[in-house]
Order: C-alpha cells, then structure tokens, then sequence
C-alpha cells in the first residue's frame, strides 16, 4: 500500500499493466517524453521504451482508428486523449467502429483497448477543457465507460479496463487528479466493472454520483447530515453497462433520489437513473427525483463555479426532496 | 487531373503481348487461379445483381470492371497478411480463398452468415483462411485502422504486411488523411491502394481533389506513390508485390492509384445513367479486364477455349449453387440481436432479450418490412 | 394545396427556401445531378445553378466546416448528410463549432444553418444506414433538433429551420419518406420550432413519439382503442429546444405515460422524457413511465423488425400502463 | 525533414540588407507600423507571463519568436478580409488595430471581454476594427470555416480573402485535410498559413508528419505551396500578398509554410526545458525577428535609438493600461451564463437561469475553484 494522488495511482496503474503484459502500450499526444500534460505517462517511456509508450500527431482520429487496429492485431492500447473535449475528431472511430466491431463481425474481430482521458471542470479551462461527454458515450452499445473517483479505484478499474475484452472509455475526472490522496494496492488488483460503490450508506434521501461529484456529494451530504438528512451516497462507477439492479435497490432503500452530474441536463446521463427508476421503482418513490447538474448551455470559463455543481446545490436538492 | 495514360504502370499491351524478359512473378497455376479468380469475381457478381433484380437478396455492389485490380492486389500478398478490403472487393476474398458460399450467406443475412445477418450484404468478415477484416460502411475508417494492425506487426518483429483498399472518395475521409500521416511517421508496413474508379456515387473522381491525380498525394504524407493501370492485372500485381517487398524490409508504406473504371452503377440502388456519360462507359468498356488478362494468357499459350468452358461451367455452378444453399439457410435467431455487443452478455440485455422472446411469444412475430435500399 | 409524400415536402421545402431567399445553398455528397441518393434535392442544379445546390468532396468535416463558416459569412447553408449514420466524422464541427460559436463569440458571430439528413430504420440497411442519433444532439446546448413526421411539418419546419438564427439538425425519417402522403401548402409557412403536435387526443394513456415512431403509435392507439384504451399520443417534432411545458401537461393529463423512439434505450432522449416528468410531476403518475425503443445493441440487419418498436411493442406497454 | 535553408524565400538579410531594387510593397509609415505592432505583442507577451505568474490571469500562451510571421501576414491585407487565426496570433490582432485593452478583457475573462468571459484567456473574438473570428480551442476546426467563408465571398464576388492561420501540429487535423481538400476543388480565395514553429506541445515538427517540410502538401490538393522565412517579416508579407492577389483574381488557394521557432513554452501551464534542445533554441535566438526587422529599418534609415524609446514607452503604457483596465473590470454577471446558447432564450434555460439566482440568493454565491491549467 502507498498513499498516492488520483493521478499517480493512474500512472503507477499503466506501469503495472505494462510490466504485466507486453501487448499494452501507450500512445497519445504529449505522451512520451513530456509524459502527458498531466503527467498520467510520465516515465513510461524510459521505462518501457519509445515503442511502448509514444507521441502521435495530432489527430485523435489516428490515435483511436490505429489503436483499434492494434487492438485488432492482438495488442492492447491504451490510448491518451488529451482533454475530452478533444476526443469529437475521433468519435467516428470510436462510435461507429470500436463499439460496433463485435457485433457487425459476428464476434470474429474486437477491439480491446482502453481510451483514457481527463474530463471535467474545475481548472478555469472554459468551453473546451472542461466538459463532460459521459452520456454521448454512454448511449452507445457496445462501449464501456468507467468513471474512477479514487485513486484505488482508479488503479483497479484501469487494470479491469486494460484486462477487459471490449473497448472502455475510461473518463478521469481532472479535478481530483492532485485533490484526493489515498491508499493505493502495490502491484495488479482489479475493481469489478459493473459495481457500484457504496460511499456513504443512509436512510433518508439516495445521491447518485460520479467522478469529481463523489467528493460534492459526500460533502453534502455531511452538512445533510448536521440537518438530521442521512443520505446514501452511490458512486456509479462503470457507468455502462450499469448495475440496475444496484441503482434500484438504492433508489428503493429511501424512496427519495437525488442525481448530480457536472454534464449538461438535458439527456444527460441522470436521465437514465431517473429514467430507470421511474420505469421499474417508480411505486416506491416518495419524492420527485432531483437533478443536480451543469446548465444546458456550453462550459463557461470565469462563472465555472457557478456552473459546475457544489455543495450548495447539491444539499438544496437534498434538503428539497427529504422534505417534500 | 491532367496526369496522361503515358505515365501509368502497364505491362499487358492491348493485344495480350508483354514486354520482352518481363518477369510476372506468378506460376503458371497461380496466373490460372488469377484468372479463374476474375471470371468468379463476375459470375458472383452478375449473380447478385439478378437476384437483386428478382428481389431475393436486398442490395448489392457492383464489380464489373475492377477485377483487375482487386484480383492483382491480392496475388501479390501471403495469407498471412492482413486485409482490410472494401465493400467492392470481391475478387481479393475470392482469389484468397473464401469459398462464394461465404459470401453468399452474408448477401442473404442468413444464420450461417459469419457476421450473423446483422451487416448489409458486401459487408463481409472472414477469419479464414486468411485475415478478411469485417467490412464496415462508414468511408475510411478501416485505414488507420490498418496502420495500427501494421503496427503491430513491426512491434513483434513479424514481416506481415497490412492492405487497405479504397476508392477515390475515400482519399476525401479523414481516415485516409490520419492513417497515411501516421503510416509515414511509424514507417508502417502497410500498402494503401486507392482503387480509382472514376467515381464515388455520381461525383466524378476529377471532382473529388483538385490534386493532379490520387498518386501524387503520397508526398504528403513522406511516402512513394505509383500510378498504376487498374485493368492490367500484371501491372497491379508488379506495383503491390514491390510495396509488399518495401514494407516487409521496413522501408514503410506506399500509396499506389490503380487507374480503373466501375463499369455500372454504384450499387443496385443507384441509376448510373442519369449521370455516367455513355462514351467514357464505352471507352473503358474496351478496356475490359477480364478480356485483357485472357489475351494474355492465351498468347502466354495459358489459355483456350476448353479451358474458358470448364472455368466458365465451374464458377457458375459454385456461385449458382452458393445461392441455393444460402437462399435455403433459415434467416438468423433472435438471439443474435443481443450477443457478441460485449464479450459477455450484460444483465440488462439479458432483460431486453427475455422480453423480446416473451413478446413474440405473446403477441406473435414481428412482420419483416419491405424498405428499398436506395444507395 | 397538393399532395405530397414527405419526401417531396422537403424538396418543396428546399425549393421554396431557395427562391425565397438567395442566400440559401445547398450542398453535400451527390445533391447535385443526381438530386441526392433519396432525391430530396431533384432539380436544385438546374433550377439554382451549381453554385447554389452542389456535390461535394467525400467529407462531412469538410460539408460542415464549411458550412459554419459560410453560415458565418452571411450565407443560409442547408448541408446534407447523406445519412445520419455518416454525421460522425463531422461530430466535432456540429458539437464544438456550430453549436458553441454564439455563446464562446459573445453573440459576434453566428451559424444560421441546417443539417439535414435521413435517420432511422426500416429499409435493411443494417448497423449505418438505420441508426437514429438524436439523443447525441439533443444532449448538446446550442442545437436545435428537428424531426417532422408529416409532409405538411416537413415543409413547414424545414422552412421555419432554414430561417432559423441558430443551427438546427433536421433529422428526417426515411421510413416515412415515401410511405406518408399528405396536403401541403404552397409557398412559404413555418411550422413554429418548440411546439408540440397532438395526434389524437386522449384520456387513459399519453404516448410521446416523434418521426417514424408516430404512425406506428397512431395504429397501436387505434388497436388499443378497440380495447377501450384511450391514447393522447403527442409527436414531439422538436426535440430541443423542447416545449417542456407541453409536455409536462400530456403526461398529468393520463397519469400514464409511455415514450417510444428507435434509438436505443439507454441514455436515449426518452430517458429525458421520463426524466423531466419523475422531476417535475411524478405525483400525478399512477403507472411506472414505460419506454419502447430499439434495444441497447447496434442496429442488425436481417432482424431489424425485431428491433424497432412495432405496434405490437407499443400497444404491449400501452396496455400494461392502462392496467397498472 | 531535409529542406535545407537555401530553398527558404527570404529577404532580410543578416545585416538588415534586401537585395538591390526590392519592392517591399509597403509605405514607410506601415513599414512603421508593423515594427510598432512587433513591439506590442512582445509588450503583450511579456506582461501576459507576468500577470499569470503572479497568479492575475490563469493562463497565456508565449507569442515570442513569431512576430514577424503574425505581422507580415496581416499587412499584407486588407480590413475587409476575413481573419482565422490561432490562439498564437497575437501580432494580427494588434496590426489590425484591436486595442490591446480589449484583448485584455479576454486575458481577465471579465464583463467587458467580447467573449464575455466564457473562454479561456486569449481566445480572442473581434467584429471591429476587423473580422478576427472567435479562437477555438480544438486544432484544425477553424480551417474548413475559412474556406466556406472564402465561398461565401466568392459567391457574392466579392474580391475579399479568408486567411486561415494554424501551427505545424495542426497540418495533422481532420480541418487541414478537409480543409485544403474543398478549398482546391473550389478554388475558394483563402490563405492557408501554417506557422511551422517547430513545435506542437513537446512534438517536434518532424514528428508531426514524414513529408518534406509542410509546403509540399499543397500539391495533394491541387494548390501552390511557398516555404517563407518566418522570422523574416518582408518575405512573410511578400509572399501573403501574392497568395491574396492570386486569390482575388480567381486563382484559387494557397498554401504558406513560414518557419519560424516558438521562443518559449507552449503555454504557461508547460516546461519546455523538458524537451527543447538547448542549442536549438540559442540558435534561433540569433534570429529574433525584432531585431532582424529592427536592422532593416534603421539601414533604410526609418529606425533610430529615439524612436526605438519612444515606440517601447508607447506600447507598455498601452499595455499596462489595458491590464490595469481588465483587472478592474467587473467579472461577467450570473446571466451571462444562460444567453447566447440560442437567440432566444429558451423557457428551460430562464427556468435555470432563475433557479441559479434564486439560489444564491438563498444560499450564497458560490466560490470559485483554484484550478491550475496544465496546459
Ligand atoms: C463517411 C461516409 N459518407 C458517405 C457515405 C455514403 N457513400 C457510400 S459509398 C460512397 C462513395 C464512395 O466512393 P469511392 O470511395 O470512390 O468508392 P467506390 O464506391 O467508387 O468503390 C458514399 C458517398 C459513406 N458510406 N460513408
Ligand atoms: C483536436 C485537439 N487535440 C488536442 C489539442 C491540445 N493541444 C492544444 S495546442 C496543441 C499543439 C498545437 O500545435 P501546433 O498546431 O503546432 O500549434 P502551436 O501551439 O505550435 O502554435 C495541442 C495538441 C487541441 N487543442 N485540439
Ligand atoms: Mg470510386
Ligand atoms: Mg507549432
């Protein structure tokens, strides 16, 4: 075990898949000697060679439509996109192509690669280095997507997505890159996708949470608390293919449901919780179901923090449903 | 383009003669396969179109005229290459081996389909026995795709080689830009062949670029490009067997423009004559190159009219008999709507499936719809 | 008046934009000679003039980019995707560019245009040439989605689109291309982006549907009607910016609400539907919020009447709301 | 790469020299003009570095080393002409005559940045004195716009030009290839103009591609292509100009590669000491292209110690003003986040639009975040 940042337990997670296994390799922008501009890839190079782990040119589209053939050809990469907003040149690649690749060849081709890359707000980046593309992907069979929210976690679910035979998006959450330290397995260890975890149990109101919002939500939900609100809080994880079975038990536990996501509302990705639970819990529910999320308007730059979701929208919504 | 018939690649002159000590680099047998290989590419063709015509299969693509080129590429490679064709490639599956019963049941959608009826017909996969990647109908896509698979090959130190096959539109895709630019910077083994066929649906090839020809678009991207002549199947296999040498030897990649004509329309949806002027049609219909490769067989003394018959007699009973057994395979289970989307089935495609089932056990079968492909 | 197939409305449509305005082209892969691949730009050339309804080179990028930028320079471009399933290449011109230049210009500059292209099933065209995207625009701030299901609305939005100040994609349900007739009005008409159409009233069961889905939901209202099951089905026809309102008011109007589309479900633009009513008026639901939609895998080929919601689907959900 | 110098167009020499009855096409005031304009991006660039590592701004991106490329490239048009430029184009900006105040609304982000405070710092957008198109951050996206706008312009007949200004990485975008593509079929009146400055992040331009120099790609899309000195302001203008007259005439597009060198990080958020060789950088430190313009003026004896004083106190009061300005500006109100997503504000945004300011009001303001940008 070693304490480490959310950012570091992703390197120390592509050291050890690449130790492990000689088909991983790194590919990306900025990957190589700079080791990535959030230095995810720093030292890989060095330690595994120029072939292992190296920059690309620019073009998203040739990062994943090559990873894919790699993956094709029997080797598994992991391949960096920059920022997540920069992942739309590649979003033929990797929606008409690695999600479908499976299924239109009857199974006799896949593509198992993992695309890692920051998502998020959080560091004044604006329009284009602060969105939350989850639910473009989320609505595509045949893709995984994993959201860690901490750094064992982050470890675990890459070391799953890099082992996993399907394509997995693997969205990391930029603002707790350096913001959240914690324990850390030495060596190969692997977070089951398709769990959910349990941060916080509760009784009254069930928050629904992911990624850079798990932190909001717990800390909501301690100020819930200091009201005599004893909210659950679910971290969802994988956020396809999803635990429903997981999201609805939770839901069903108090009746009350709140969902927070940095992304825009509208057919934003807690749609689907409430979605799914107004389909099949729907009798169970004692409340409306809250959204918390970014506006339906494009990611502004200087307002950031008024944009993305705190505490205080977060408790409001809480505090909305457990007394309704 | 202004690039004149002068500076293509030929090799087999208009009455069938070669240059003198021209070396084809194929045997005897393998130059009958070549041509075996053609006739079939045409009987699976013109097979298709009828049952297209007699509404027995949904749509098709048709071939006429490229065979020469696809057929070329693909006697130039070994099988254990790695292919990445087009949907207008018959002939690279059909010399390399795939039985047309294969491709037959992929027209039909069938259960034996090796993509399970869930891809429109010319949308093959293979695995066997050679490496036949799952055709896909978004334009481009597969060229970076083969760049990564050709990666891979020079990581492990095998002397594989990649061929990505596409048509003039296709140097518009983004693909093509992203998958030659990476190819050149990794020295890549692969072999992109832009099979130029005058057109992509009703846009003329001259409208596609204003680059001078497809060829000269290699420079871009630091990698030899040969013009080649599509329709002399000897020429075509001269240019890729010499890419294949360069790429084997790692001395990367290179683009080669096969100059060729799609004799019909680009698809069986599609009216050629509203927009293909009937001249040009005739011009390259004299060049035929199923035509030009018997000349020269014959005068290679390869070639006679007992020959053309059992060929001819052989090709149309396998693809006549293809169609049959395709046509007689019962259409793919329910089932195959919700597997192989991951490696294991998810629980929630396992409720979608069950109720799927349940319904059509409830409320009876769905009624197949009668759309009209119209591209 | 005269009567048209829906097919016929848009070229009308395109028709009467044009000579309206001159401002107004039209470009993309094969609208020109050839009138496009399902003839909804017959006769532009030759009316217009190739320099006002031309072929382009084999890119969508490329068909947006300079599409924006034309939009940007005064023009009224009407781009058209071939089909919706060849949109992806240009993902990152729509989503990034179009649909955020208002907002990241501070209102300098804007992208009046139109996307139009065919979506959906039903003409055996496998995983791309069937798929139904709508909710990866619908998601996205700054678009405006379309989709008519009725000649006489395809005419009138596509016109009210067409002068439009912000980007809109108008989605048009191939299925229905040729297979819906209706009276259209000559000249110029603008069916209202943002209002909902009522296709039937009704009192038991509220069924939300939009483009190809509409037909079949009348016929499964009709049989459920047999039944004593009184349908309210509501088409949509534009997704976003949505008549919230309206919407909210059909589902109180039953208490019983079922939303059908082609797309798959997870994360689709019913997830939204189910989402705003569990947020804004679940107590007056008395039935769980049942979707009916294509399943969460890529869209197959031979079986694809399996896959996309027929009236048996939707009168299966309708009676089991009505009964709940 | 193996271009060698020599193949360069350049014009200045090393001792400010041009050769013999050279024409600079440019008035002594605006030859002036352009030095000034120099001097105000370095005063811009300088305090820009200043101001974000005091912590007053959260980021800029290092414009020294380009200036000549910038400057030459923008007096060679006209104010009717359409601008495309990067994010590393500070030097058009102040040409044209956007004052540096308003470019520094956009560095603070504040109410009064056209952009109203909704992109990062210097993602400039300008109506007046110019039209200087709103900076995206995504690579490439910008250059298939300029070439719709050049047909927008030729549609009309008008004689105006788009020029479209990117960096060496972005030549591998899916926009350059799209880009380039349309604009040689169209022979659309635009200027591509890459400014190769060696490098993309920590990517060295001759990673970036495995073509010969970036001019060379010009032939795959049927347009010239000029390699100019990019240090060298009189070459970058002169070769501009022509491309522009080409354009107005007809003639179509033209694709510009000025190499220069980026004299500094990427951004603020970068460490190039990482990853630039030293003596690469101390080599193109002896071709700073102030100085080498500075040499040029003052043997045409349009430059001497008097005016140097005078235009420097000129440009960093000017510069400091404006940041002083910005820096007392309000930031943009809560509003600004909801409009301009539609012409209309739509019912859901006023919705949330009011939920945001009836809950600060209940609640609180909310905090900002301290995020570092790391890139
Ligand atoms: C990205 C994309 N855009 C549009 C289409 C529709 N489409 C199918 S084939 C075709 C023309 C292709 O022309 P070319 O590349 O020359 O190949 P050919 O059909 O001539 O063999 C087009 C536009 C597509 N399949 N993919
Ligand atoms: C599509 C996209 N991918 C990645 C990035 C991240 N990024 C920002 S600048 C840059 C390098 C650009 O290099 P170049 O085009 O040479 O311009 P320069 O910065 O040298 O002026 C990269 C990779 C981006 N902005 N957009
Ligand atoms: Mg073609
Ligand atoms: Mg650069």
């Amino acid at each position: 075990m070693s304490t480490l940042t959310l950012i570091q337990a992703v390197n120390d997670g592509l050291k050890t898949a690449m130790r492990g296994d000689e088909r991983v390799l790194v590919l990306g922008e900025d990957v190589g000697p700079k080791g990535g501009v959030f230095l995810a890839t720093e030292g890989l190079t060095s330690e595994f060679g120029p072939e292992r782990c190296f920059d690309t040119p620019l073009s998203e589209d040739g990062i994943i439509g090559t990873a894919i053939g790699m993956a094709v050809n029997g080797l598994r990469p992991v391949a960096e996109i920059q920022f997540q907003d920069f992942i739309f040149p590649a979003f033929d690649q990797i929606v008409s192509e690695a999600a479908k690749l499976r299924y239109r060849s009857g199974g006799q081709y896949t593509a198992p690669m993992v695309i890692r890359t920051p998502y998020g707000g959080g560091i004044r980046g604006g329009l284009y280095h602060s969105q939350s593309g989850e639910a473009y992907f989320a609505h595509t069979p045949g893709l995984k997507v994993v959201i860690p929210s901490t750094p064992h976690d982050a470890k675990g679910l890459l070391l799953a997505s890099i082992a996993d035979p399907d394509p997995v998006l693997f969205l990391e959450p930029k603002a707790l890159y350096r913001s959240v330290k914690g324990e850390v397995p030495e060596g190969d260890y692997r977070v089951d996708l398709s769990t959910l975890r349990t941060v916080r149990p509760g009784k009254d109101v069930t928050v629904f949470c992911y990624g850079a919002m798990v932190p909001v939500c717990e800390r909501a939900a301690q100020q819930a608390a200091e009201q005599g609100i004893d909210c659950l809080v679910v971290d969802l994880r994988t956020l396809t293919p999803l635990d429903e079975e997981g999201v609805l038990e939770a839901a069903k536990a108090t009746g009350r449901v709140v969902t927070v996501h940095e992304a825009p509302r509208f057919c934003g990705y807690g749609a689907e919780i409430s979605a799914l639970i107004a389909e099949n819990v729907i009798e169970y529910m004692e409340a409306p179901i809250r959204r918390v999320t970014g506006f339906d308007t494009p990611f502004p730059n200087t307002l950031e923090h008024h944009y993305m979701p705190d505490e205080r929208r977060v408790l409001d919504a809480i505090e909305s449903v457990a007394r309704f | 383009m202004t690039m004149t018939e002068a500076d293509l690649l030929t090799v087999i002159e208009a009455d069938g003669g070669t240059p003198p000590d021209f070396d084809t680099g194929l045997s005897d047998a393998e130059l009958r396969r070549a041509y075996r290989a053609m006739l079939s590419v045409r009987a699976f063709d013109d097979t298709c179109m009828k049952l297209q015509r007699a509404g027995r299969i949904g749509f098709s693509i048709p071939n006429r005229g490229i065979e020469a080129t696809q057929v070329g590429a693909a006697s130039a490679l070994r099988p254990t290459d790695f292919f990445f064709p087009s949907y207008r490639d018959f002939g690279m599956a059909l010399y390399l081996g795939v039985p047309p019963v294969e491709m037959m049941h992929n027209m039909f959608g069938d259960a034996l389909d090796s993509a399970k009826g869930r891809q429109m017909p010319v949308h093959f996969s293979f695995t066997e026995p050679i490496k036949y990647f799952s055709i896909s109908s978004p334009i481009g896509t597969h060229i970076p795709q083969a760049v990564g698979a050709a990666y891979a090959f020079k990581l492990r130190g095998e002397d594989h080689v990649s061929l990505v096959s596409f048509g003039d539109g296709g140097t518009s895709s983004l693909g093509f830009h992203s998958g030659m630019n990476f190819a050149g910077v990794w020295k890549a083994p692969v072999i992109f062949l832009c099979q130029n066929n005058g057109w992509a649906i009703s846009c003329p090839s001259d409208h596609q670029t204003a680059s001078d020809g497809f060829a000269i678009k290699a420079a871009a991207y630091g990698m030899p490009g040969i013009t080649v002549d599509g329709n002399d199947l000897l020429a075509v296999h001269q240019v890729v067997s010499e890419a294949a040498e360069r790429a084997r030897k790692g001395e990367g990649p290179t683009l080669i423009e096969a100059r060729t004509y799609r004799m019909g329309g680009h698809s069986t949806s599609d009216d050629p004559t509203k927009y293909v002027p009937a001249e040009e049609l005739a011009k390259w219909a004299e060049k035929d190159p199923v035509e030009r490769f018997r000349r020269y067989l014959a005068k290679r003394g390869l070639w006679d009219e007992a020959l053309e018959e059992r060929l001819q007699a052989e090709v149309s009973a396998e693809v006549r008999d293809a169609a049959k057994v395709a046509e007689n395979t019962p259409g793919p289970g329910l089932e195959t709507i919700f597997s192989d989307v991951y490696a294991q089935l998810p629980p929630h495609l396992r409720r979608q499936g069950e109720a799927a089932f349940d319904l059509a056990k409830r409320k009876g079968e769905a009624g197949a719809g009668d759309g009209a492909f119209p591209l």
